[in-house]
């Protein structure tokens, strides 16, 4: 089948089988899972993944073609995609094949949800200082520990993670990396309440939590490097989605902005276009991006600079939404309450606005490293979390 | 132009510091308002009367002391009507009346302030008031309203008749508002409406130092705690250098409430300029000290658990308390006669 | 929409930078304008004749590869008429005139624009142009001019009768304008006035972006060798951070000059706001990038021996070559209906 | 005398022999000469000086009284403001009987100039990375290397010179600080244009300049502390400066532009507003500074936020003028034109906005410190300067 052929299809299927409704009622998870399974039976759910293991082993000229008919729908895909863009794409890369052969098939089908562990409270940023602990007895691995950040956690049947094996070497050098039964009894999930009131992502308590051996994904202490390829596969699908749509519900918009106030004002005018330059000007770059990917070369390091960007824009847009409506928008019920209270996100979710500047000054201007102290010393050793 | 605080307002700074250290702990401040601290604020302390005239029971202090006063309080994040009744009490020393000031002095009397203009028939006010600050806690409506005399000033019993009370969450969770309706509510008349928009601005900015100048002392704090990749983060350039702004931006916003509020008390000329200021300057610096020092946080700063969003929507909150920004800006141009 | 060069505007872009490396280093610029440079920038790349239509001898290209063009000539701060020949070029794709186009295409003929009108009386010209980009060295001068049929375009032989011409220094040392009063001076009608401001805001940005790549190269090749304190200054994030910003900028000035200039070859319709935007956005980040770029340099930055003020000066005076920058926005606002 | 009485005396002399015209024709310098000899004469130069070298032996509510009262004026001091304020304390600090006897006089009797030889064009923020190298041969010392950002060295008789003795130990422990004569034939003082086409300052070049071992200041290797202590008093005298006043002939103060833009427009106003708002600002700090010191707080570091916030409000009111008049402020010569090239100079000079935030960091905040590479070198293994 040819390209446009394969569009024509999926746009059909799409069509077809979309949900309309994109917030169901009721038992929203069984028809998620309904549709992942149909979707998987249409062969568009691992496009790219290879048959053996449940895929389609096609190539990335069609997922694209998928994800562009696709852009005009809501799938009720969230709660896989963890699994599909993350924790599926490491077991492929890195998994034995024992663990492709029991993982990959179900994740695609949406029959088992996965989710990933690897922040801690005192490893954010800085991951690889991580101090949850998983010490051999035998045959199998027992963990203690916890893990927070962790989106879709008290869906998932399984989670990708990360912890420490070895506290005498550096702290890169002592982590393995682990597949774990989230319904293993001394697994806890607890909500996290963000700064908007909402719960959106999970703290997970590990107490004396079994893992069989053969559920360990790479080799002992080497899990840093399985760490690397699931964060690479994060950040291409966040940098992916960056500054395209998803201003659809946002108060704090020019568009929606231009509705609620006094445009007759020439101040409130000027900022609105200070908002509309910036606006512009990210997503342009982000058009850019896209079409280079398209044209062949990797955005590397650079989507980094857009996610900065990204996060900037947040917080300008809504910081000057209500500051331009005045008292009302510290109404709790105002959209624009909510909006001030949700801005931060961007810019503390994947990365802060440092670890992002970073990121494009040392691998995009090529600019010398910071000096490491962290690097040589035995974890044991090394200054970590919180201290005074 | 005194800019330095004397002995005397040095120790009132302290004792209210430490009283607030112990009685109004920042875990407490999610509970939201308790009157018994209130009380104990205004009674051991008698910071409800620190601008009521000698006469009347109180201080008889300015807006200096007051200024230090609602320092403290912006910095514990103080929940209740104690702006509110500031705000109030403002009002009342242009158009003095025993039984209120007497009240606010012995801190029985929580009471609020508006801006908008009621109707006053007789005796009776109407009028719709859309957010009201602590209008739920307050006793006392304090507001101008419109009469056959011209335009006055009036108190209302909150309590009393013809009011309709509906609390209003804000997005500051320890500071509330109230939508208040008053239909034939009973209104005293104090005297012709005074002029003090501008001492207003001049307490909330004071407010907002205080707010400043503890999330900028929390962040601090936290960066010579907290490790990452092996160092303290505040010994980054990134993080150091951004605190160092913060810094910059909390002794410029200092000097011109320190300003604003010797204006108000000894140069009255100076005064609507200085107050303008202290709005222009200090509520944006605050806000954007409030919303660094969360995202220097990191992740946990996003976190409801945390205390550092508490700092950033009383900032955001207390930005637009008085108005959309602009006005005050556009108020200096105007006194600029630009 | 299309924002990535294709492969034969990127060989466009190689050819231009590699014979600006040679022809015109940095060095050379403050000697000012090269004419024999300027030739062989017009002979053997044909740059002048860019956008010039095949028939009159140029290479029919569109603003998106003079923009190519503009961006190098921008970047190595080529002094002389190159921008205001273009600008000029631009005027007359509108109103096409086979002397001037040809005369232009093969680098006999530099040229400039004023947008200020003058007056014409038969065809004789009168009016004081107060600043004319390269003024001293183009030969013709196109300009809109009113006249008893309207506003229409003409063209005056700046070397001819009734034109005197007043050198003016400018801050940019690369490149200077002059004030040119015209008394009875000959001059061509070439038809109707057209609104060419548009692609005027376009090609400057293009210069621009190229001003603050070249700007953001330097410091970032600095912060590679400059050590303190034991360390290359591009290892402290006070510098990094910086710099990441800039580049954040760089990346978005660049997206905008892609889309202002396809939009001028291909979608008329949103030319207007991809001008103003491209105007509104690059000149303000163009000087900020090369102003930063001059302060992490420290103290030789501000040495006239360095080149960092020259990137710093032609920022700003490329900021406000087309009028105040507020005139941008204030055309978006008008253009979004705001 | 009584304070009161002390300050009535200055304002009657300075009325009857501050210079009424402080840009004089011709012979600047001999007549700045005089009126310093007149100033000692009356007791008002080295008013806290000790009066054993020529000073007036009094306290510091002396000096800030004829402060007070010069504010008016503008003296023509301005050539021996080095020797004043930076390197005549530092003798009276760390130079021995001899030295002080020598130089303290004539210095405050305007008798001879002095300049400061500091800083190198590899040593700018870091000085003490300097390489210029002096080595002892008998009972004297030869200087070879080079200085810059020298302020009137090309009148000056003496310079106060910071040099390498040592290049086998830390940076800091090689240095040794020397009293050096102008005048020698291996001194060559050449102008220094800056970006605004002016010569404020000259590049010093030693060539086997003789010193000899009396005139050192300090023990050998031992200049870093009497360094200190110089740039103690460089700090102070920069600070009480900050401003206060000096904006007097600025193009791009709020004062200026009111009166050449079109403040018909309401984003024109809004702009002078800005600029209102942070000049008032840092103002207001300025003011609280010194009320604080006069009260007896020492501001200490936090001088340094201020000259920070003053080098950004140069940057962004010359940046704000030239947007708002436009066109017209690219001629050369406009006052704005040569606002503009000046701009930069005081985030430049006398340390960049990145040590200031640095100290402000440290010194204010309290910090922790930047790991350091270069303390514990030897020196000729430090990489120094500009380096690939």
């Amino acid at each position: 089948m040819n390209l446009a052929d394969y569009r024509r299809a999926a746009s059909a299927w799409l069509r077809d089988n979309a949900p309309t409704d994109d917030r169901p009622e009721g038992d929203g998870l069984g028809r998620a899972k309904e549709f992942m399974a149909r979707l998987h039976d249409a062969g568009y759910s691992g496009i790219t993944w290879p048959a053996q293991w449940g895929g389609q082993g096609l190539t990335q000229a069609e997922e694209r073609a998928f994800a562009a008919e696709a852009r005009d729908y809501t799938l009720p895909t969230y709660v896989f995609s963890i699994g599909l863009g993350m924790t599926g794409p490491t077991l492929v890369d890195r998994g034995t094949d024992a663990q492709r052969e029991r993982f990959i098939r179900p994740l695609l089908r949406g029959e088992e949800i996965w989710c990933q562990l690897f922040s801690e409270p005192g490893a954010g940023s800085d991951v690889a200082s991580l101090q949850t602990r998983a010490v051999l007895d035998g045959d199998h691995w027992v963990v203690n520990g916890q893990k927070v950040w962790t989106s879709v956690a008290h869906h998932a049947d399984w989670g990708l993670l990360l912890a420490r094996t070895d506290v005498d070497v550096p702290k890169h050098k002592g982590l393995t990396m682990f597949v774990v039964d989230m319904h293993h009894p001394g697994v806890t999930v607890r909500p996290l309440k963000d700064m908007t009131g909402r719960s959106n992502f999970n703290e997970i308590f590990f107490d004396n939590v079994i893992i069989p051996d053969e559920h360990r994904v790479g080799e002992v202490n080497d899990g840093w490097s399985v760490a690397v390829t699931t964060l690479l596969h994060e950040r291409l699908s966040i940098s992916s989605g960056v500054g395209m749509g998803g201003q659809k519900d946002n108060p704090a918009t020019l568009e929606a902005l231009r509705k609620v106030v006094d445009t007759e004002d020439p101040l409130v005018r000027d900022q609105l276009v200070e908002l509309h330059i910036r606006t512009r000007a990210l997503a342009l770059f982000n058009q850019r991006l896209a079409q280079e990917t398209r044209a062949g070369i990797f955005p590397g390091a650079r989507g980094s600079a857009a996610k900065l960007l990204l996060a900037e824009l947040y917080m300008f847009q809504a910081d000057l939404a209500t500051r331009l409506v005045g008292p009302e928008a510290a109404l709790a019920d105002h959209p624009l309450a909510h909006a001030i209270s949700l801005a931060p996100a961007m810019a503390l979710g994947g990365g802060t606005n440092e670890i992002m500047r970073n990121i494009v000054g040392d691998r995009v201007l090529g600019l010398p490293p910071e000096p490491r102290v962290d690097k040589t010393v035995p974890f044991k050793d090394l200054k970590v979390g919180t201290q005074t | 132009m005194k800019l330095v605080l004397s002995e005397e307002q040095r120790e009132l700074r302290a004792a209210v510091r430490d009283f607030l250290r112990t009685a109004s702990p920042l875990p407490k401040v999610r509970h939201g308002y308790d009157p018994q601290v209130y009380a104990r604020l205004n009674g051991e302390l008698g910071l409800s009367g620190l601008i009521v005239p000698e006469e009347y029971g109180g201080a008889g202090a300015g807006l200096t002391e007051l200024a230090v006063a609602l320092e403290e309080t912006g910095a514990a994040l103080l929940p209740g009507p104690f702006l509110a009744t500031a705000f109030a009490a403002i009002a009342l020393t242009q158009v003095p009346d025993k039984e209120l000031m007497t009240g606010i002095a012995e801190g029985r009397i929580a009471a609020t302030l508006s801006e908008t203009e009621l109707t006053l028939d007789g005796t009776s006010a109407h009028g719709t008031l859309a957010q009201v600050l602590s209008g739920m806690e307050a006793g006392v409506l304090v507001a101008p309203a419109r009469s056959g005399d011209g335009l006055v000033m009036v108190a209302v019993e909150l309590a009393g008749p013809g009011v309709t009370r509906t609390a209003l969450e804000t997005l500051d969770l320890t500071r509330g508002q109230a939508r208040i309706e008053l239909e034939g509510a009973p209104a005293r008349v104090l005297g012709a409406a005074p002029e003090i928009g501008d001492r207003l601005c001049v307490a909330l900015a004071a407010e907002q130092l205080g707010v400043m100048r503890a999330a900028l002392d929390a962040i601090v704090a936290y960066a010579k705690v907290r490790v990452a990749f092996g160092r303290y983060i505040g010994s980054y350039q990134g993080v150091k250098h951004k605190l160092a702004d913060m810094h910059g931006k909390l002794e410029q916003a200092e000097s011109i409430v320190r300003y604003a509020a010797w204006a108000a008390d000894e140069s009255p000329e100076e005064l609507p300029g200085a107050a303008a200021l202290a709005q222009a300057y200090v509520g944006r610096a605050c806000f954007e000290v409030a919303r660094d020092h969360l995202l220097l946080h990191g992740g946990i700063g996003f976190t409801w658990e945390h205390d550092a969003h508490l700092f950033y929507k009383r900032a955001k909150a207390d930005e637009v308390l008085l108005g959309p920004p602009r006005i005050h800006r556009a108020r200096l141009a105007q006194l600029l006669e630009l």
